[in-house]
């Protein structure tokens, strides 16, 4: 069967359940599906998580090395967030230099890490204006079902939990945990006439790319927003959206307390 | 870094209050060769928008046989900010052109032009805080110059919390050492503010802090409809008179 | 209407007034548009101009900054020309990396103001054979309605007499006015049969693109000169394009010396 | 540089014998997305291949009308490696991606499928010496997993030289300081070797030390094929018993 | 700087007068899979030119349903030059395929081939001052080579302002260190230069030393062209020799 | 007459030719081409050589410059050998960046400079871990009659026999000859059917990219391999290439001495 006829059934037994109040997983709509975190998962890296949420799978890589700061911030560590939406994780992914689907992923989950500063980088200084270290935080999509986002924030920050220093092999004294002092945590949501699905499938998405992105950090404040795709969003939606966004990130950072 | 006091006695560092504007210059129909044009000041920021279309695809396998494709190019000139930009998209203005399409797009009446594509370019000149809100507010009223069908305006601007003030329209300095950046864009539709067309959000904000930075975005948005408007008939009735 | 047929009318409607010797929009051959040039529109560079050759619109802006000098001119600074034909300026521009027509225009303009010596570029070494500065002229075309090389040629010369080089920011002591000694000009003609038509528009370019560009400096020696499209140049035309090229540069010189 | 021991009193800096393979883990069928996938360990290279097809080609002018066309990428992940690899691939990359996808072709039944196309995307997660054998097997298996008709299996294994000593599986650092590598990748059909489907070497062999490497290698890779046979009888055992 | 005298007792660095030109030499149907071939000496230059042609367009959407498009491709070896150059085409290499197209292509009866095209791809083995000179003569003899239909033959030559003097055919010192250069090509039919088919100059010169200038780049053509002919005949006689 | 039928009919008759043990042009199964080397053949490269195979020519230029060695290698030279395709050598090779096949010649030509030791490295230390000389080996196909490999593997070792150490350009004292070792020789075979031959040529590869390479040193060792192509090889035709690739080395490899 073509796949644009796929698609059509798909979003008729999505829409029709959901005028029952029901999704097709049988999830509530305020309902993750289930998390698993595995951290440690390529001693190569300095830290590296692989996030499945249901049977959307990314994973997360950090490696560090000593480079020279910005010019603005002369002793500060370096972030740097890049994600390949590889081609073995989705039909639809290309192989290529990252496209606009990817830079956005990887920006906003930059955001949620950086306006968090869920790291500490005052203590990545290793001399003012010269040297400091660079993160790298590396999202590789593996299996692509529906909200990488939230799955690819969950590993970043997962990752990032695990990993050490790497002050010996640059010969710049002991290794050490680097310093996470704030659990940022993502909440996508998907938008259906006046529901709100959170952590959408890729079934679900199939009835359009409506989606708000909302990230908090362990105070229940917001430290990023995206609203994304090509929709109108109402303003008691969007207050809605907060209190959701808070409510289901506080139940996620439980699960990051335990790493 | 030494503490930089951004307010002052209930005043910003330009002099505005919490909840004014920086001064907006809106000149329509200024290119020969689009089918569209605006040139809009916002503060420092200096911004051209063309609106080419509704026009032939290229390359044709983008066409779509059901409605124009809308695309967007937020496109900085190598010597519009401090240090020399190399030319070229970078991460950060394909992110920006990405939202700023998707929200253009959902008032473009698209199903009207099977097959052909709406493309937006705009150009930053001078680049202050804010060019993305800028930048959408000339492309809005370029599209209504190029005679494009639309539902409504989008009209844009940011709020920021600034030591712990939530205020309007940031400028550079306010967004390069605030707590948190806002940029909102918004449908206008019968003089009204309908609903939320572009939202993005970085720094750090309370949930009470985050509505009032909607209430105050929705004032600064009606102000700036209002210029949008009076340069647009400013245009016509100029026409009219030419005519 | 189909695009090729209106080229054709314009052309032939071109070709019919020129037979009486005319211009469509009633100029004189050897007439250039109204041409308006405003300097330092933009702050942020440090130099700047926006002109308007009829509705032909090109900004430049200039940026300076220290680099490292070429080794065979140690006590030199140096020029980048850059030009980008951004889509916004004409339906047929397309995004993407310079295409030809870009690189032949960013070329032709930056030998105007090397050859000419206009800049003295003995005066911006830093410190020789490590540190000297480095303009680059940006050219960015807004409008194209014809001849973008003389609009972009005035537009970089008069964007370079109103710089001031940004010692200050450097700390390296005093801004101080960009030293440039020679005005440059260029002046670009179309040929139609055994016609020259000065400063060419858009619409006159649909019978061809047939250009010669002479550009000369204040002393009326030819500094650069560049034939570009596919035709063939009597040498009696050759001649008699440095005679108009030589005149018509003068006028235009006048209104440089205003800047 | 000081001369590095890689063998002492006939065993290898990791305890193994000469003829010894890394420890292997083979997962089948661990991607929802892709047609057929499959997880593998060798060694310390982590590898995860996944098959689409077959599918229709993009860009359609590639499509071949008598048979399928197989496309193969070789892909490391920026963090697989010690120094952080740039994404994307580099001339490494492309000319195992080429070899790999002859060896491969060679089994593929591309004849059935004309004008449609089998990809096979490998990604690195972590690598060690022989990342190209341990992502042949992974994508031999997942083959098999997206029910990709075949001629046989692919089964790939190294052999290098080492202290004078010819032995199988290198590890990384018997593939820095060894006297030279040598992959192989066999077609094994009805539980024999066939044929070859991949050969390389670098390095300085004697006529005689190839020969005894190809024995060594073919004795590793029937160890590997039984397996991936495991692997795969695994998965489609617990499928019956699911249903 | 120290003042480089360029020419000292009426001769020039090399010996030569100021009229002279350097060295040629031209071997016509030195390639095998090319239509039409010519490797061309002039002065230290080394270059190979090659023409395929006509022949099928691809991309497809580039053809012209009334005429064969012709593309140039002007290339330097990354070993031509003092210091390695990257392999790639620079901006100076885009310039100059550009106007060396052009110039051919006003000689070339295109209107015969519709739907098709002549590539000319010239590789400078060894780069001088002039190359794009050497280039274009090259190119010229390939097409004749190649039996390409045209119109003329292009011949082309530099001269340049040296110590105030106008000579021809400078060589790298006098480039390098000269006043102005001024790289001319012509078409040649009946054995008279006809007309201008490149134009290019950059430096200091009056309306006088331009004038003297194509004076001189004219006697120059006319020589480089006998030297095309001579080496055309040479090769047909040869064949004819041969059968 | 279409391309693809023309195959088709050389196809047919290299294999009618070669049922009866002959190939088309008369050469032996294991018989080479005629080989013309010419060397010095760019003065401005430190070494070069054009390497006649039949109607095959490639040209390979050295250019030397100091520059940082590898971390790993900190008292060593450094080869970059890279090979460009250019369109003019073949109507099937494209302007743009190396292609797979590109990669892979200059890649396996590598291989066999660096794998047989050809180039004394340790000479080539200007001062550890700071500086060392880089080695350019640029390959640039100029006619491609068939079996490029073997062509640019010839004229490699051919321009590095005739290379000499820029160290005057540079300051760093006399220059000398580059310390060259050993002489590496690649034989190229195609295998249709049973049959092994040596050498191909364009018209005989009609038949299929069947290839395996055998790169030898003087001592008959083996440095380099790569099969090459969608076959399978047999262990019998495996060992019998080995054979014959050590014997038409040690001829060739007679060819070189004489440079």
């Amino acid at each position: 069967m073509p796949e644009d006829i796929l698609v059509d059934i798909r979003r008729d037994y999505v829409l029709s359940k959901l005028r029952d109040g029901e999704r097709i997983d049988g999830r509530k709509l305020d309902e993750f599906r289930k998390i698993e975190i595995k951290t440690n998962v390529i001693e190569k890296a300095e830290g590296s998580a692989l996030v499945k949420l249901g049977d959307t799978q990314v994973m997360v890589g950090i490696k560090m090395q000593p480079g020279e700061p910005y010019p603005d911030t002369p002793d500060r560590g370096v972030i740097i967030t890049n994600a390949e939406l590889v081609p073995l994780a989705s039909p639809t992914f290309e192989p290529g230099p990252p496209d606009e689907g990817s830079i956005e992923l990887a920006r906003v989950v930059d955001r949620g890490i950086r306006e968090s500063k869920a790291i500490n980088l005052e203590k990545l200084c290793i001399e003012e204006g010269e040297k400091v270290w660079i993160i790298f935080i590396d999202i590789h999509a593996l299996d692509d079902d529906g909200n990488l986002m939230d799955a690819s924030a969950l590993a970043a920050i997962s990752a990032l939990l695990t990993t050490t220093v790497p002050a010996e092999k640059f010969e710049l004294g002991d290794d050490y945990p680097l310093p996470v002092r704030n659990l940022p945590v993502s909440v996508t949501s998907l938008l259906v006439g006046e529901r709100i699905l959170v952590d959408p499938t890729r079934d679900e998405m199939s009835v359009g790319n409506n989606f708000v992105t909302m990230i908090t950090d362990q105070d229940d404040n917001f430290v990023g927003m995206q609203k994304s795709g090509t929709f109108l969003l109402s303003e008691e939606k969007f207050y809605e959206l907060m209190d959701v966004s808070i409510e289901k990130a506080r139940q996620i950072r439980e699960i990051l307390k335990d790493i | 870094m030494e503490e930089l006091k951004l307010i002052m006695d209930g005043k910003r560092l330009d002099g505005r209050g919490f909840d004014e504007l920086r001064p907006i210059k809106i000149e329509v129909g200024v290119l020969k060769r689009a089918d569209g044009s605006c040139y809009l000041e916002m503060g420092r920021n200096k911004v051209m928008a063309a609106v080419y279309g509704p026009r032939e695809v290229h390359p044709k396998h983008l066409a779509d046989p059901s409605k124009a494709i809308v695309r967007y190019r937020y496109n900085m000139a190598p010597f519009s900010v401090e240090e020399r930009k190399r030319p070229g998209p970078d991460r950060r203005s394909v992110e920006i052109s990405k939202v700023s399409r998707e929200a253009l797009e959902t008032i473009i009446m698209t199903e009207m032009f099977p097959r052909s594509a709406v493309d937006i370019f705009v150009e930053i000149l001078q680049a202050d805080a804010g060019s993305r809100t800028a930048c959408l507010n000339a492309a809005s009223v370029a599209l209504v110059d190029a005679g494009i069908p639309m539902k409504g305006i989008v009209t844009s601007v940011a709020v920021a919390k600034v030591d712990g003030q939530i205020v309007l329209d940031p400028m550079k300095e306010e967004d390069n050492y605030g707590e948190a950046d806002m940029p909102f864009a918004f449908v206008i539709r019968n003089g009204k503010i309908e609903s939320i067309a572009l939202l993005q959000m970085d720094g750090n904000m309370t949930r009470d802090e985050v509505k009032q930075g909607l209430e105050l975005a929705k004032k600064g948005a009606m102000e700036i409809y209002q210029l949008q408007r009076e340069a647009i008939m400013k245009k016509y009735r100029t026409e009219e008179e030419e005519e």
